[in-house]
């Protein structure tokens, strides 16, 4: 019952599904588009800089490089979405990714034709952890901070286990296939991002699962009364937020041809920021994929802008910390101005 | 900005004058003291030989990495160099490298792949055998150790745990009691070593650390326990060199981050500019005991300005010698 | 006289460029009771916000004792005076009784440290005033709904405020509890505080207040003595048109079972219940606050855990502690805690309005957006819902507005048997007449409806058949001729309270044996 | 609005009716002890299990051991736990620490007689960076999650820039005094964390600051309209626990007598973990000082006996996440049980 913002009013209302027609251009909505639209002005203001200060950055070149950096993030925070829209977070996608990376790794390790299989290996690795984080949070009760951060724990050690303390090295060349081959101009891992991202926008906005996410995370009692199977909505999102970091893993491990066990490290925090940038609450419940693209792209352009600009790495880290907390207070600001 | 590379012929102090400006990128997997003390050697001798010089740091994250050296490649660079967050890794880039024909040179850990232009690398198993070594002879070849490794599958960590038990192969009555990781760092050091100390009481008769750092946290947790235990490490930094000077370390092995990447850059700059080079020289780290300490420390800290000063130099000569390691005596 | 304790001057407040306050003026007197009457989502909640710093006017200024007060900063108001009784209960729900009672105004001892005993012991006093038999080194979270708005009233009452504001502050408490809040609100009023009662009882303004004020659609349309008004133009102020009324005519109902319920039993509750309710047939559950109606109707529904027993729709056995099973089988549940259980605030009212019934607007999982959006369309019109537009959140909806939310959500599609729980709590006049048609409407094409209600009149009005409940049992049965009995009020009271009860009331189930005060919970 | 533990119906509590008007036997009381108990308990078989399988585990060596393990832990889970009652959360603890790390570390570089000086500098950045946390939540209403997260990334990068992008060596022995001088026999670190404990759980348990900060994490509105001051005291929380990870980064540092500017990193979900281990909700309000000992007392202990059972770092992983996870299985399951 309590509301993290201290706002007098209940109600700070960012995006739920909209979905009716006929109110379009409702106060809701406009509110909504204002709040978006202070974040898409922050983003175009720290584009124009970077374009200003290096020819580089705009270069479809670059555009490319980010997009391919930020394939395996988008493919977490994805998940991340569904799992903090129901009032959950999901720690253990960046272990995850080691760990279903690790075992794509020694599934193709001297066996160059084993490389769909370790994709299904991995995705099936994240599926199975994200199955057991799901029935820890829905059946047994533990809350969803305690239930992945031992996951987080236990699936980075399994991943050392896997490769025996070791990374797997000496990987065939096939392997990189799966991230650095290109279909319709583009490499697979943003033709998967692009793919994922339309996907689940539209499952959230369209479909009745997607509504029953909003709903378990606005209100699970009322959710229940109305029917919902909260449970089962609960270890979905789980399950999905570990099948993408599986699938994330492997992209990754292909990207680089090798399976390092400490792959995604810190990814976790990384992914929910751009969650909770996009402008979702982690009480649940409010939260968009859009808004989640979008928070994903400030961060991905920074590092790429950052780095353009051969700013020092500590640097890096001073200018990106004060920007992300700049550009959400615009957002806040600008959402309490227009209510 | 980094708008165009302006032209400056005048700043050859060394042997490359009036060579044409380069670019080099340069990704190192963190910012950590051996890099921060690389990053110096790196902009002294790039100064000294009209080299522009692209420096990104990963973050530990090898897909960081993959990033920079895209955006190097896109930027059109005369050569990348890379300290690798992962050994072994990066092999679509190196190639996308090739495929672009920019030399791409892996520095201080190994990339798997054919299509390098060149490498300088520490011989870590030889780091790990020197300190073993240096361990077994203070012990008179007999008594229980613990080892404090380095990040699991880093390639310091294995090439070094790697030369630790080379040398204990040799020597039937020393035994390792414990060995695990404390990630490099001091603080988990402490620790564990304290935990150990707790375990094994008065068996501990040596402790192994595969950086100082581990072993100055060993020789905090020595201290809370009230006991004298031997403890070597490697990489000389200051507080290393301060621990042989007092004699709380028996020793530690030299790899001085500014030889080391400034020889990188070196070797980087020459593959670019088609000169004469061995591409694939070894730093060998240097033993560090009480009798030497001292000049080291003087390199290191107290006279660190008028070393950088004279390192382009030195780098030229230890290239020609081959002993990319070597020092210099003065 | 002296200066007044409250004053207003125009203020106006618009939400999203949508006006809900067009300029009001309202000036309270020390002692007195000023009534605050209004549909649902005239701005009557606002305004008592914006007198209690809550919310920030756009325009327009409050004045205490004379003194202006700082715009949207509830603190200062709290300082200077200003307590209020808010709609949507403001308990904290982890924090003990006593904890909430003096928040803010700790006792503390010699050594500056908090006197948790004697801030028990105090709260234990206060509460007395009310007779319930609340635990005051319990979790508000443990009380039902009632319970924690007599927790909020005692609070306020007590805060030594010069200005107190209830908004609806009987809307989840019986009859017993509303004579209680009478005499506190007369003391105070001897005491001098100047008082905002927002109701939506007729028979509670009369009781009560000394000037009554009428809201309509943001504006101020009646401002009088209660003397120089008649009911009918208070509710006439309201809605702009005569009520006829407020009750419809019952009709008989039909002869098949609907819903039979048999020995089922309540997890935590001691004794197993047996009902049942026919075709067309509105039963009524009364009983005092925390006489366990509300888990009886939850665990029918199977939100509730049951260990034992069995609930058949038309015949069907469903799976007990199944909520969307029930559904399935046509049970609608509209509960009583509508912000807790009922509406997913963060949604608009069209995804609350299609969420019970979802696959019925789905096709292979696909949202039919143009017939979902025209069905719930009509089942919200058809409780004269009042909102901007169907993807208003219903967070921004009046609380009158979102009970009926509540309500028609179910109407979308067909329901066999309908359980009610205060189902016009909050509710205004108009909306009340709409809802009791509703509800008679719906029994008369067969549905059944169990209703549990602590509003009297409801119950004696609109029931064919009434069970009391008490200390989770059912102590007893009204028939409809019984309901119409003059003394019917005076049975049911006994019933509930465990009292001897007089003659002319059939006893079906059971001999209360205990005193009145310890059933309570 | 959304509970995060998934009961089904509005209030769990329908408890038995024994509860005595006295007040230390209420119900809740009952309650509240059995779920304490049932972690009690998991503790005491771990620890019966260390003792058994080593005897030196309970030694007053290793006793002592633990406790100068914890300390640094035990400040920040402090500090960790007003945040987390308010229902917010403090990500930048871990870099707070290294920032006021090197920021010690600096002053007394090569002036040994500053040693005092330095533990205040330290105090002194924490509590600045803490202030800065503080403001961003109460004033800018910035959520706690990205503004201590922008403070995370930010005090890390500036930790770098103060040592030049590298750990500040060679510092004077007496810097070493701070952690390990001892106190009636107590070294300081475990000295300060017994009065932080102590203090801490009088203040919570025994002020109205105390009672206040659970009143604005259990419902923001209530709190106000009953006149509590919200956002001073969200204020305060940010700034108490930004000093105390000040305090911890500054002992930290005089232990290992070194300034290393990636101290501290990923302490924060240790810390996190510690305080909702004791039971507390991240959705504020609930929770307790003794809980997050024991929770901290879980983590350090399994730290220890793990090391000393020589169990490789990345088993012990595994067996960790996995034991916390159960140890609050069994905790949420005895409070269900016991309702
Ligand atoms: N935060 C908000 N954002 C948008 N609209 C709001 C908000 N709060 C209230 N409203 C709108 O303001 C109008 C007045 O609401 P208010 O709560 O004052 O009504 P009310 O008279 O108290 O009604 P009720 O009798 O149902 O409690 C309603 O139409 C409501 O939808
Ligand atoms: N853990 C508990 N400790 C003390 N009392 C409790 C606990 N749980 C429930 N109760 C009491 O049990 C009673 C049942 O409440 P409930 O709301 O179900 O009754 P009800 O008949 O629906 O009343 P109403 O709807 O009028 O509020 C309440 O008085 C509540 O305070
Ligand atoms: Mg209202
Ligand atoms: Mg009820």
């Amino acid at each position: 019952m309590t509301t993290q913002q201290m706002t007098p009013v209940p109600d700070t209302g960012t995006s739920a599904p909209e979905s009716e027609p006929a109110g379009r251009f409702t106060a809701t909505w406009v509110r909504d588009q204002a709040i978006r639209r202070a974040m898409v002005i922050v983003m175009v203001l720290i584009i124009a800089y970077f374009s200003y200060r290096s020819a580089r950055f705009g270069t479809l070149d670059n555009i490319q490089s980010i997009a391919v950096a930020a394939a395996p993030f988008a493919l977490i925070a994805l998940g991340q979405t569904l799992v903090i829209l129901t009032g959950g977070i999901d720690l253990s996608v960046g272990s995850v990714i080691a760990l279903s990376a690790m075992a794509a790794a020694a599934t193709v390790k001297d066996h160059p034709e084993r490389l769909i299989l370790s994709v299904v290996v991995a995705i099936v690795v994240g599926l199975v952890a994200g199955a057991v984080n799901g029935f820890l949070v829905s059946r047994v009760n533990v809350p969803p901070f305690i239930a992945t951060l031992g996951m987080l724990t236990t699936a980075s050690g399994l991943a050392y286990v896997v490769g025996g303390g070791a990374p797997i090295n000496g990987l065939p060349a096939e392997f990189g296939e799966i991230a650095n081959n290109k279909v319709f101009g583009l490499q697979i891992p943003v033709l998967v991002m692009i793919v994922g991202v339309i996907l689940l926008a539209v499952v959230m906005r369209r479909t009745s699962y997607g509504m029953r996410i909003y709903a378990v995370g606005g209100n699970p009692v009322a959710a229940q009364i109305a029917g919902v199977k909260t449970k089962r909505i609960l270890f979905s999102v789980y399950a999905i937020s570990g099948m993408l970091a599986g699938l994330s893993g492997v992209m990754l491990a292909s990207r680089v041809i090798s399976g390092p066990p400490n792959l995604g490290q810190g990814y976790e925090l990384d992914s929910i920021a751009a969650v909770v940038i996009g402008g979702a609450s982690l009480l649940g419940g409010r939260g968009s994929i859009w808004g989640t693209a979008l928070g994903l792209l400030l961060i991905q352009t920074l590092n790429n802008g950052l780095d353009i600009l051969i700013v020092p790495a500590y640097w890096q880290s001073v200018i990106k910390g004060v920007l992300i907390v700049a550009a959400v207070a615009v957002d806040v600001w600008s959402a309490r101005r227009r209510t | 900005g980094a708008g165009d590379p302006t032209k400056n012929a005048g700043a050859a102090a060394g042997t490359a004058g009036g060579t044409a400006r380069i670019r080099v990128g340069i990704s190192v997997y963190d910012t950590s003291s051996f890099i921060t003390a690389g990053k110096a050697g790196i902009d002294a001798y790039a100064k000294a030989n009209n080299i522009e010089v692209l420096f990104n740091s990963a973050n530990l994250d090898v897909n960081t990495q993959a990033s920079q050296v895209d955006q190097f490649i896109n930027a059109g660079v005369d050569a990348i160099i890379v300290v690798p967050v992962q050994a072994d890794s990066l092999a679509p880039q190196v190639a996308s490298a090739k495929a672009k024909n920019i030399p791409f040179l892996a520095v201080n850990a190994s990339l798997n792949s054919k299509d390098l232009a060149g490498s300088v690398l520490p011989d870590d198993v030889k780091a790990g055998e020197q300190e073993m070594q240096m361990m077994a002879d203070k012990l008179g070849g007999k008594g229980n150790i613990v080892v404090l490794q380095g990040p699991l599958g880093q390639s310091g960590e294995l090439d070094r745990t790697k030369g630790i038990q080379n040398i204990l192969a040799k020597y039937p009555n020393m035994k390792i009691l414990a060995k695990d990781t404390a990630n490099w760092k001091r603080d988990e050091a402490v620790n564990k070593t304290k935990n150990w100390l707790s375990s094994f009481g008065n068996q501990v008769n040596g402790i192994v650390g595969e950086n100082d750092d581990m072993g100055l946290g060993a020789l905090q947790a020595t201290r809370e326990a009230g006991v004298k235990i031997p403890i070597v490490g490697v990489d000389g930094i200051e507080d290393g060199l301060k621990a042989v000077t007092s004699g709380d370390f028996i020793g530690t092995n030299l790899q001085n981050g500014t030889v080391e990447l400034a020889a990188g850059l070196a070797v980087a700059a020459k593959i670019a500019r088609k000169q004469d080079v061995n591409k694939n020289p070894v730093y060998l780290m240097p033993m560090v005991t009480s009798e030497n300490v001292a000049l080291y420390t003087k390199h290191i800290v107290t006279a660190k300005d008028a070393f950088l000063a004279q390192l382009p130099a030195l780098i030229e000569a230890n290239l020609k010698t081959g002993k990319i390691a070597d020092e210099g005596t003065s | 006289m002296t200066a007044p304790a409250l004053e207003c001057h125009d203020l106006v407040k618009a939400f999203g460029g949508v006006p809900v306050l067009k300029g009001v003026s309202l000036t309270l007197a020390p002692g007195s009771v000023t009534a605050l009457a209004g549909e649902n989502g005239a701005g009557k909640s606002t305004m008592m916000k914006i007198a209690s710093g809550q919310l920030r006017p756009d325009a327009g200024a409050v004045l205490i004792e004379g003194s202006p007060l700082a715009a949207g900063d509830p603190h200062a108001a709290h300082r200077q005076g200003v307590a209020i009784v808010p709609q949507e209960l403001a308990p904290i729900l982890d924090m003990t009784v006593y904890e909430n009672l003096f928040l803010g105004r700790e006792l503390r001892g010699r050594t500056g440290l908090l006197d948790r005993r004697r801030m028990a012991r105090e709260a234990r006093q206060m509460l007395e005033v009310f007779g319930v038999d609340i635990d005051p080194q319990g979790a508000v979270r443990t009380l039902s709904v009632g319970l924690r708005q007599i927790v909020e009233i005692v609070k306020n009452s007590s805060s030594g405020a010069k200005v107190l504001l209830l908004d609806e502050p009987s809307s989840a408490i019986s009859d017993r509890e509303v004579e209680r809040l009478y005499a506190v609100v007369n003391r105070l009023r001897d005491q001098g505080v100047a008082m905002l009662y927002t109701t939506h009882k007729m028979e509670e303004i009369r009781a009560l207040a000394d000037r009554v004020v009428v809201l309509r659609d943001g504006g101020l349309v009646l401002d009088e003595p209660l003397t120089a008004v008649t009911d009918d133009d208070i509710v006439h102020a309201m809605i702009g048109r005569e009520l006829e009324d407020l009750f419809p005519t019952v009709n008989a109902p039909g002869g098949d079972v609907a819903l039979e319920v048999r020995g089922l039993h309540v997890q935590g509750y001691a004794a197993p219940i047996d009902l049942t309710v026919r075709r067309g047939e509105i039963v009524g559950l009364a009983g005092l606050v925390g006489a366990g109606r509300t888990e009886l109707l939850e665990a029918i529904f199977g939100v509730r855990r049951s260990v034992a027993g069995s609930v058949s729709v038309a015949g069907h056995g469903i799976p007990r502690n199944q909520p969307a099973a029930s559904i399935t089988r046509g049970m609608a549940l509209v509960p009583e805690d509508r912000k807790g259980a009922g509406a997913v605030l963060t949604m608009s009212v069209l995804d609350n309005g299609s969420l019970p019934r979802l696959s019925q607007f789905t096709a292979g999982g696909w949202l039919r957006q143009g017939h979902r959006a025209k069905v719930v369309k009509e089942a919200m019109s058809s409780v004269r819902l009042r909102s901007r537009s169907l993807s208003q959140h219903v967070a921004t909806l009046s609380g009158g507005n979102q009970q009926k939310v509540v309500l028609a959500r179910w109407l979308t599609g067909h329901v066999d048997v309908l359980l009610l729980d205060e189902p016009t709590r909050g509710v205004d006049v108009g909306a009340r007449s709409e809802i009791y048609r509703i509800i008679s409407d719906l029994a008369d094409s067969g549905m059944a409806v169990l209703m549990a209600s602590s509003d009297m009149p409801e119950v004696l009005s609109l029931s064919h058949r009434a069970l009391v409940m008490r200390a989770g049992e059912v102590a007893g049965e009204l028939d409809r001729a019984a309901l119409q009995a003059p003394s019917a009020q005076d049975t049911i009271f006994r019933l509930a309270a465990g009292l001897e009860p007089t003659d002319n009331t059939e006893q079906t189930h059971h001999t209360p044996t205990t005193t009145p005060t310890e059933d309570v919970r």
